[in-house]
């Protein structure tokens, strides 16, 4: 499902913090590639549920399978992984991050920037908001011959974190995790310095969402969605915890702050948006392959996109959870509990609805992707549901992550046309 | 001693008379072939069958094996009736003792098959539901082109820049080639485009089975050398090393193989002491003929 | 091509009961409307009847209840698909589909409550969907642990169990007491007995048992209250043995990946008819989840013990996920199955688009293959209509089993 | 006159529609979708032009049913007049096809037998052009007017002159067929006029010969309808809409959605829909509109085009028979077969398999329907239902087994929904381009 591009892709925003993330980025890819000379220790988990300050206070530098995928999609290199696994006997039918993946390291294991991503010393499951995640460290297992670190984090079936299911995580993290990861660095549990990096985590969270929420004002200074995407990147990925990501979000909030300040919209990848005509929420991962053009069937239209639940998987900050210093293990699991994809549907619909009234949206639109059963089974009631609460209308689209032959560029365009020309219809009566 | 095959297919019926002499050699005797062309299938068959024993110059009570193949089995003079995949295996063989796999791509299906020097079939992969891709289409794209049959392979081998299909669905697939050809793009390309969107699945079929070396296409489109040429291109491009054959007679590989597995099943039967009654004589109880 | 499907008629003497009762289970397994069930909940006055999706749910804890558990699988290819579709993408499994038009329809108006056990993202999102489409229904979605420590695992089941218990109590409207699921332990032990007693039957005399038939008595357990449905086993299993069918030729399969939506009947009947007697399959996974006996000593706890069942000897399914140190790689469990049941090959049948299954499928396979056994796989929904492609599959399966058998 | 001019192009057919000031409908057209979609556009208008002029004609008719009794031209032959005008038109449009098809043909032969060696094809086509050509009068001339297009309407009389003519070796079927595919791509490519004008003389001179016009007043009538069908039309805009609007030749502001432009005409045809359901080719559009005809709400079917008016082609090419056919045919069905697939590319299987399990054609078509129209109303469920009233626009709509299954799964999905269906139901997009032509200029006038 998850995660965030390399910036070094199309740029959203020439910007300082942009060239920042970049530089983070190059320098995490180069200490993996250095790994197997300095000794690194490298654990492959997953972007929901990631427990990463956990992994920094023991040294371990994270990859994320998930981000190879997304990245290989964005680079073009998808369909030729992807074919790679069905060679050896994926079904078409299944997860296509699952084959990307797979099919990258069948292929010799290249990372976005050319260099070969080091083995795992370890696969750390944490289970979040997916039941492939399991499979998919299943088949790594088999490549990899890596021991596997299950963290089982329980559905928040009922809406709410239940005390059972929080301790439960948290014994899984003091008698599993911990324990495993002491075994691969041969250190000590340092509980001291996992409060230092929580305490940043919580510093940047705190401006990404002041970020997200930007998009509150009209026009909205930022792309909640495609935009997004890259602002989220440091803080899903193998950065939160960490002094260069809290830097990164003091700067990004403080370029936000001047485009309101200035009234200016969101850039896109084809320079400064023109006049904000509509406000969307959208639901729904969005398609790598043809990333730029899927946005600029949006942003051609003037439509802009307030806000997404997709920038919720690693984190669902904007609803008020903060990692919290004084109670490390309780917010792990709790922030592992609350990752978006963990939601019940029902929590989910009160999600996009509070998103729809709080932005001021025009409509949401869903965008819904063949390969994630997580997100997409179940989309279309919501779409109902938030329809019949809201009173405004709802779109809805089909793609792929990084599946190219999933992306009907035309079939896409054509839907999307049509409910922008509906919502202009109905925005100016009969005459339109 | 004289068996045939009869392997009726979606889009044709073939038929193969097979001469086993005493000391184990065998003869081609007559292939034949007639497009269904939607026509009743029994009248098809029983003319091509009168036909083929006509050239041959035998009479039905002359063949000892009626084996029947793809969806022969209601054909009421059969001896026994053999799977598609399992008479493929082994006509291609016949066709090619060093083929170690064959994919049979006819009308409507792919399926390709990994089989040893015996024709015992080891491993095999069909394409799913859904159809893009298979000869049927094929020719649906070729009308709208205003492309025979028979030039679609040739075309295809000049292609310069080939604009491969985005759609996955066959009628889809149709709207944008209507597309491509409202944009210009060149007939050679469009259907190189398409041989290597099919071909990408016949190599996916094929290293899913985990074929090796030698692979002789049998069915109609083996008579397509674009296509052929486009699942070299995919099979160098997905690492996979194919030797890929084919043989004038590739489409009567699935007729040929039934009917020397009627042999073999006719002799196992005699080794047994069960003598079959005339050829004609209903087949035994059991759909598959074996066992 | 193929003769009409419902021509199989069971043959020798002594035929009589067997086609009756295989008619009563006919019935019964089309029954998706729950007619069984609303008739029992009359018969019954004031008992509740518990659905459960697939795979495993406790059904002793509903017994216990005095309740009926039912088994919701779906509509099979019985119902006409309108609104279950509008929920659901073209790229999600039949199961949800049918399950959700039947729960429209008002056909599982007669249950009190719907289990969704943790097996896929797809019945977890139903179980949301469940709750926004019919308020006011009981519906628990019951996590089971993905880690085997009993101190871990065993205490997080346990607790959701407990959760259960207490809610099917209110909902019974008395709680469950320790010795009535005590009771409802030793019937489902004698079910879960009757069950391996026939699959064996047909393991050793596949042609006495067919699978189509097995199939359909099976699948009249998601409807008959467990004693009943044990007594129709045992039945079956003696009528069976005493059939007197012939012998016939076929290759020996174990069937496996539909554990969760049903194949259709056609499919089965299909696959026999091509040449292949299945051995063993996955096809009532959920009733055969743990192996062997689950009663406990009198002085333990019946819902640890059932828990501590769980653990220790649930199947690892490709729902879950098997752990470094289980002592099996995977798909050796599956090769295992298949030596006891005698098989020559496997057959990987999966619901299509069913995530679990497919991506479980080439692990199993290479296991498989590297035990020497030739395997073969397709996907199906259960409302397909097409066995062509199958059975030419399936067949030239058997063909090749068979040629090369003596060779 | 002014006129406003609707375009859809759609995945299987070209639309045009002409409205006139009032925005009342002057005149349709309608041609098969081809690769070349500006040709496409022009015939679907040139037809509808065309179209419109019969409209003027028959608007000019009256005048001449004024006068000396004697003079007077009855109703009944004014009717006679108007229709005798059309069959003479449409069957000199087909000659020129004919002639247009011979001349291809003909340059396309040595490339053909180049691929058939030892073939000599010259003498059978030659034959079979003579054949289509003698069996034009009576297609035309006689009854109703045939419904299918130039190219299907000559296919299938090309392919039965084929299988007699042909002999193996020396005139093989599949090169007398290639023949054809060949040329009639051409044929579509190319463009010809030929005015209404053209045949006024001839229609006039066949009621005369009839003795429906009194001799005398011949040169009158011919006159004013000359007069009536050359009068200047002038497009004052288009509006273009559909599946290939993107590649219409009209600036962005002229191209409106499919499903703005199938609410907007459905409303317009029945004021009181509520709901439109539209089966076109490829694709199935559930639509909720609101009073005045605004779009509130849509879906569409998804990536997947199985359950689509295409899957009734496949059926209807695996049966050898036109798609019209099929609906006539499942109307006979004793009972229904369920059909769960509606894979359009494995409907042919489907079929053939069922009919080896010895099912009747009728059943099996009658489940097929009946399988579309399920799809159908998932999509409607999915838009938020069905209300009162129910268009059902799109060619499927043309064929009445599936008006009739939708009829029955309505009441049975929502009771008693009054539900609309116009013959003129495949122009419901077009109609809706040329309203939102009309309104862009009147708002731009009143502007
Ligand atoms: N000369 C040819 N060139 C290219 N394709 C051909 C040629 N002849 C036949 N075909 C293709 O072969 C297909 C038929 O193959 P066949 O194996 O007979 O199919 P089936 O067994 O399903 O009837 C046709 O659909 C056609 O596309
Ligand atoms: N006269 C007719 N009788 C029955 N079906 C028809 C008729 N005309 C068209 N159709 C059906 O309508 C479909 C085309 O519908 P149309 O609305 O023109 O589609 P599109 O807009 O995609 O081109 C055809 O595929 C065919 O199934
Ligand atoms: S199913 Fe979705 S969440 Fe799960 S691995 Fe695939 S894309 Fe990610
Ligand atoms: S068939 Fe597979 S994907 Fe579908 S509900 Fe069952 S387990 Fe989930
Ligand atoms: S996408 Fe096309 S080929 Fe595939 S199932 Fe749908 S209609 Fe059939």
């Amino acid at each position: 499902m998850t995660a965030t591009p390399l910036p070094a892709a199309p740029a959203p925003q020439k910007d300082r913090s942009q060239e920042r993330q970049k530089a983070m980025l190059a320098e995490h890819f180069a200490r993996l590639a250095a790994a197997p000379e300095t000794g690194a220790k490298v654990v492959y988990t997953f972007v929901p549920g990631n427990l990463t300050e956990l992994l920094l206070s023991f040294d371990i530098l994270p990859v994320l399978p998930e981000i190879n995928a997304l990245q290989s999609g964005m680079r073009q290199r998808s369909r030729e992984f992807i074919r790679e696994a069905e060679k050896r006997g994926h079904s078409e039918d299944v997860c296509t991050y699952v084959k990307c993946d797979l099919g990258m390291k069948l292929k010799g294991n290249v990372g976005p920037t050319g260099d070969r991503l080091p083995n795992p010393d370890l696969l750390l499951l944490s289970y979040t908001g997916c039941f492939t995640f399991m499979k998919w460290f299943e088949l790594l297992r088999e490549e990899y011959r890596a021991p596997t670190c299950m963290l089982h984090v329980p559905y928040q079936a009922d809406g709410k974190v239940t005390p059972s299911a929080r301790d439960y995580v948290v014994r899984q993290l003091r008698e599993e995790v911990i324990p495993a990861l002491e075994r691969i660095t041969g250190r000590a549990y340092d509980e001291d310095r996992l409060r230092e990096h929580l305490r940043r985590s919580a510093e940047a969270e705190e401006d990404l969402v002041r970020v997200l929420r930007s998009a509150r004002r009209r026009p909205s200074p930022i792309d909640g969605y495609f935009g997004a995407v890259y602002y989220v990147g440091p803080i899903f990925s193998s950065f939160r915890g960490t002094a260069d990501a809290a830097a990164y979000y003091r700067e990004l909030r403080e370029e936000v702050d001047e485009r309101v300040r200035l009234g200016l919209g969101p850039v896109t990848p084809d320079g400064p948006m023109g006049p904000e005509r509509f406000r969307l929420v959208v639901e729904g991962p969005p398609n790598w392959t043809s990333f730029r053009e899927f946005w600029r069937m949006f942003h051609a239209e003037g439509a802009v996109c307030v806000a997404s639940t997709y920038t919720k998987v690693g984190g669902t900050y904007d609803e008020g959870f903060r990692h919290d210093p004084d109670r490390p293990l309780e917010t792990l699991a709790e922030y592992c509990l609350g990752c978006y994809t963990n939601r019940s549907l029902p929590t989910r619909v009160d999600v996009l609805c509070r998103y729809m009234d709080e932005y001021e949206a025009d409509g949401l639109l869903v965008n819904s992707v063949k390969s994630c059963n997580s997100f997409s089974a179940g989309q279309l009631l919501m779409l109902r549901e938030v329809e019949r609460r809201t009173g405004k209308p709802g779109g809805f689209i089909e793609s792929d992550l990084v599946d190219p032959r999933y992306f009907s560029a035309a079939n896409v365009k054509n839907r999307i046309d049509a409910y922008l020309q509906m919502i202009e219809q109905r925005r100016r009566g009969a005459g339109a | 001693m004289i068996t045939a095959g009869i392997d009726v297919g979606s889009s044709a019926v073939k038929v193969a008379l097979v001469e086993h002499r005493a000391d184990g050699s065998r003869r081609i005797a007559v292939t034949d072939r007639e497009r269904l062309r939607k026509r009743d299938v029994a009248s098809v068959v029983d003319e091509v069958w009168a036909r083929a024993l006509a050239t041959a110059g035998v009479t039905h009570a002359d063949v000892a094996y009626v084996a029947t193949t793809g969806e022969g089995e209601l054909i009421p003079f059969r001896t026994g009736h053999f799977y598609g995949m399992t008479t493929h295996a082994r006509g291609a063989i016949e066709l090619c003792p060093e083929a170690r796999a064959a994919v049979d791509l006819g009308a409507l299906h792919g399926r390709a098959m990994v089989m040893d020097g015996r024709a015992k079939v080891l491993g095999y992969r069909m394409t799913s539901q859904c159809a893009s891709g298979s000869g049927q289409f094929l020719e649906n794209i070729g009308r709208y082109l205003g492309v025979a049959l028979e030039e679609v392979g040739p075309l295809s081998l000049e292609a310069k820049t080939p604009e491969r299909c985005s759609s996955i669905c066959a009628v889809l697939a149709e709207t944008d080639v209507i597309n491509m050809v409202s944009r210009g793009i060149a007939v050679q390309d469009i259907l190189k485009g398409i041989h290597l969107s099919m071909a990408g699945r016949i190599v996916r079929l094929l290293t899913g089975a985990q074929a090796k070396g030698v692979v002789l296409v049998t069915g109609g489109l083996a008579a397509d050398v674009g296509l052929l040429e486009a699942i070299r291109e995919e099979a160098a491009a997905a690492g996979a090393t194919l030797e890929l054959r084919a043989h004038p007679l590739s489409v009567h590989a699935g007729a040929l193989g039934a009917a020397c597995w009627g042999a073999f099943r006719l002799e196992k039967l005699r080794r047994r002491g069960v003598a079959l009654g005339a050829a004609g004589a209903p087949a035994g109880a059991g759909a598959g003929g074996v066992g | 091509m193929v003769a009409p499907l419902n021509a199989d008629q069971p043959a020798a003497a002594g035929a009589a009961p067997l086609q009756a009762l295989v008619e009563r289970a006919r019935a019964l397994s089309e029954d998706v409307q729950l007619e069984a069930v609303r008739a029992w909940k009359a018969a019954h006055p004031g008992r509740i009847a518990v659905g459960s999706l697939p795979v495993w749910a406790p059904r002793e804890l509903i017994h216990a209840a005095g309740g009926l558990p039912v088994g919701v699988r779906g509509g099979g290819d019985g119902v006409e698909v309108v609104r279950g579709d509008a929920y659901f993408q073209s790229y999600i499994c039949q199961l949800p589909r049918s399950t959700l038009e039947l729960a429209l329809d008002g056909s599982y108006d007669c249950l009190d409550g719907v289990i969704f056990p943790s097996t896929c993202d797809v019945i977890r999102n139903l179980s949301g969907m469940w709750q926004l489409l019919l308020p006011g229904k009981y519906v628990r979605y019951l996590d089971v642990p993905q880690s085997l420590r009993e101190d871990l695992g065993g205490r997080f089941l346990e607790h959701e169990l407990r959760t259960l218990r207490d809610e099917l109590g209110q909902l019974a409207g008395a709680p469950i007491s320790d010795d009535a699921l005590r009771a409802s332990i030793a019937a489902y032990d004698a079910h879960r007995r009757a069950i391996e007693d026939v699959y064996a039957l047909r393991a050793a005399t596949p042609w006495l048992a067919p699978s189509w038939e097995l199939y359909l008595v099976l699948r009249a357990g998601d409807v008959l209250p467990v004693e009943e449905h044990t007594a129709m086993l045992r039945e079956y299993r003696e009528l069976a043995a005493a059939s007197g069918r012939p012998m016939e030729d076929q290759a020996r399969v174990v069937l496996t990946g539909a554990f969760c939506e049903r194949p259709p009947l056609g499919l089965i009947q299909t696959v026999e008819r091509s040449g292949c007697a299945i051995v063993d399959d996955d096809l009532a996974l959920g009733l055969r989840f743990i192996r062997g006996d689950v009663a406990p000593p009198p002085d333990e706890d019946p819902l640890a013990a059932l828990a501590r069942a769980f653990l220790a000897r649930g199947r690892r399914c490709p729902t879950m996920f098997l752990p470094d140190d289980a002592g099996q790689a995977k798909g050796e469990a599956l090769v295992e199955d298949a030596r006891r049941a005698g098989a020559e090959g496997v057959i990987f049948a999966a619901a299509s688009f069913c995530d679990p299954a497919l991506l479980d499928q080439p692990m199993t396979a290479k296991a498989v293959e590297a035990a020497g056994l030739p395997s073969t796989s397709f996907k199906y929904a259960e409302n397909t209509g097409q066995f062509q492609p199958i059975r030419e599959q399936t067949g030239a399966f058997a063909d090749a089993i068979k040629i090369w058998s003596d060779a | 006159m002014r006129c406003f001019v609707g375009i859809d192009l759609g995945s299987t057919t070209t639309k045009a529609v002409v409205l006139d000031e009032e925005g009342a409908v002057l005149g349709r057209g309608i041609t098969n979708s081809r690769s070349d979609y500006d040709v496409a556009c022009a015939v679907a208008q040139r037809e509808a032009l065309d179209d419109a002029r019969l409209t003027l004609a028959r608007r000019a008719l009256p005048a001449l049913g004024r006068g000396a009794p004697d003079e007077v031209l009855t109703p009944a032959a004014q009717e006679a007049l108007l229709r005798r005008l059309e069959q003479r038109f449409r069957l000199a449009q087909h000659l020129v096809q004919l002639d247009l098809l011979g001349a291809e043909v003909t340059a396309e032969l040595p490339a053909v037998e180049r691929l058939f060696p030892g073939a000599r094809l010259g003498p059978a086509i030659a034959q079979l052009l003579e054949g289509l050509r003698a069996e034009a009068p009576a297609q035309f001339l006689g009854g109703e007017l045939p419904r299918t297009f130039f190219r299907d309407l000559a296919a299938s009389q090309w392919a039965r002159g084929a299988q007699a003519a042909a002999v193996p070796g020396e005139r093989p079927y599949e090169a007398l067929l290639g023949a054809f595919d060949k040329a009639i791509l051409k044929v579509e490519g190319r463009l010809f006029d030929l005015g209404l004008a053209a045949v006024v003389g001839q229609a006039v001179g066949d009621l005369v010969e009839a003795g429906e016009i009194p001799g005398g007043r011949a040169g009158h009538v011919e006159r004013a309808l000359a007069g009536a069908v050359a009068a200047p039309l002038e497009v004052a805009a288009s509006v273009g809409t559909g599946y290939g609007r993107a590649r219409l030749p009209f600036p962005k502001e002229r191209i409106r959605s499919e499903i703005l432009c199938h609410g907007l005409g459905a409303h317009i045809m029945f004021p009181r829909t509520a709901t439109v359901l539209d089966i076109g080719g490829q694709d199935t559009k559930a639509i909720q509109v609101d009073p005045d005809g605004i779009v509130t709400g849509f879906q569409m079917n998804d990536r997947c085009a199985a359950g689509c008016g295409r899957y009734l082609g496949y059926i209807a090419d695996e049966m050898n028979l036109g798609v019209h056919e099929l609906g006539p045919l499942a109307l006979s069905a004793r009972k229904q077969v369920r059909i769960s697939s509606t894979c359009t590319v494995f409907a042919g299987a489907e079929l053939r398999e069922r009919l080896a399990l010895g099912q009747r054609r009728e059943d099996i078509l009658a489940g097929l329907h009946r399988a579309i129209i399920l799809r159908a109303m998932s999509l409607l469920a999915r838009s938020g239902g069905v209300k009162a009233e129910l268009t059902f626009t799109g060619g499927v709509a043309n064929n009445p087994a599936a008006v009739a299954a939708l009829r029955q799964l309505v009441r049975e999905g929502y009771g008693e929904v009054p539900m609309n269906i116009s013959p003129d139901s495949i122009y419901t997009g077009a109609l809706g381009g040329a309203h939102f032509a009309r309104r862009d200029v009147l708002a731009g006038a009143a502007a």
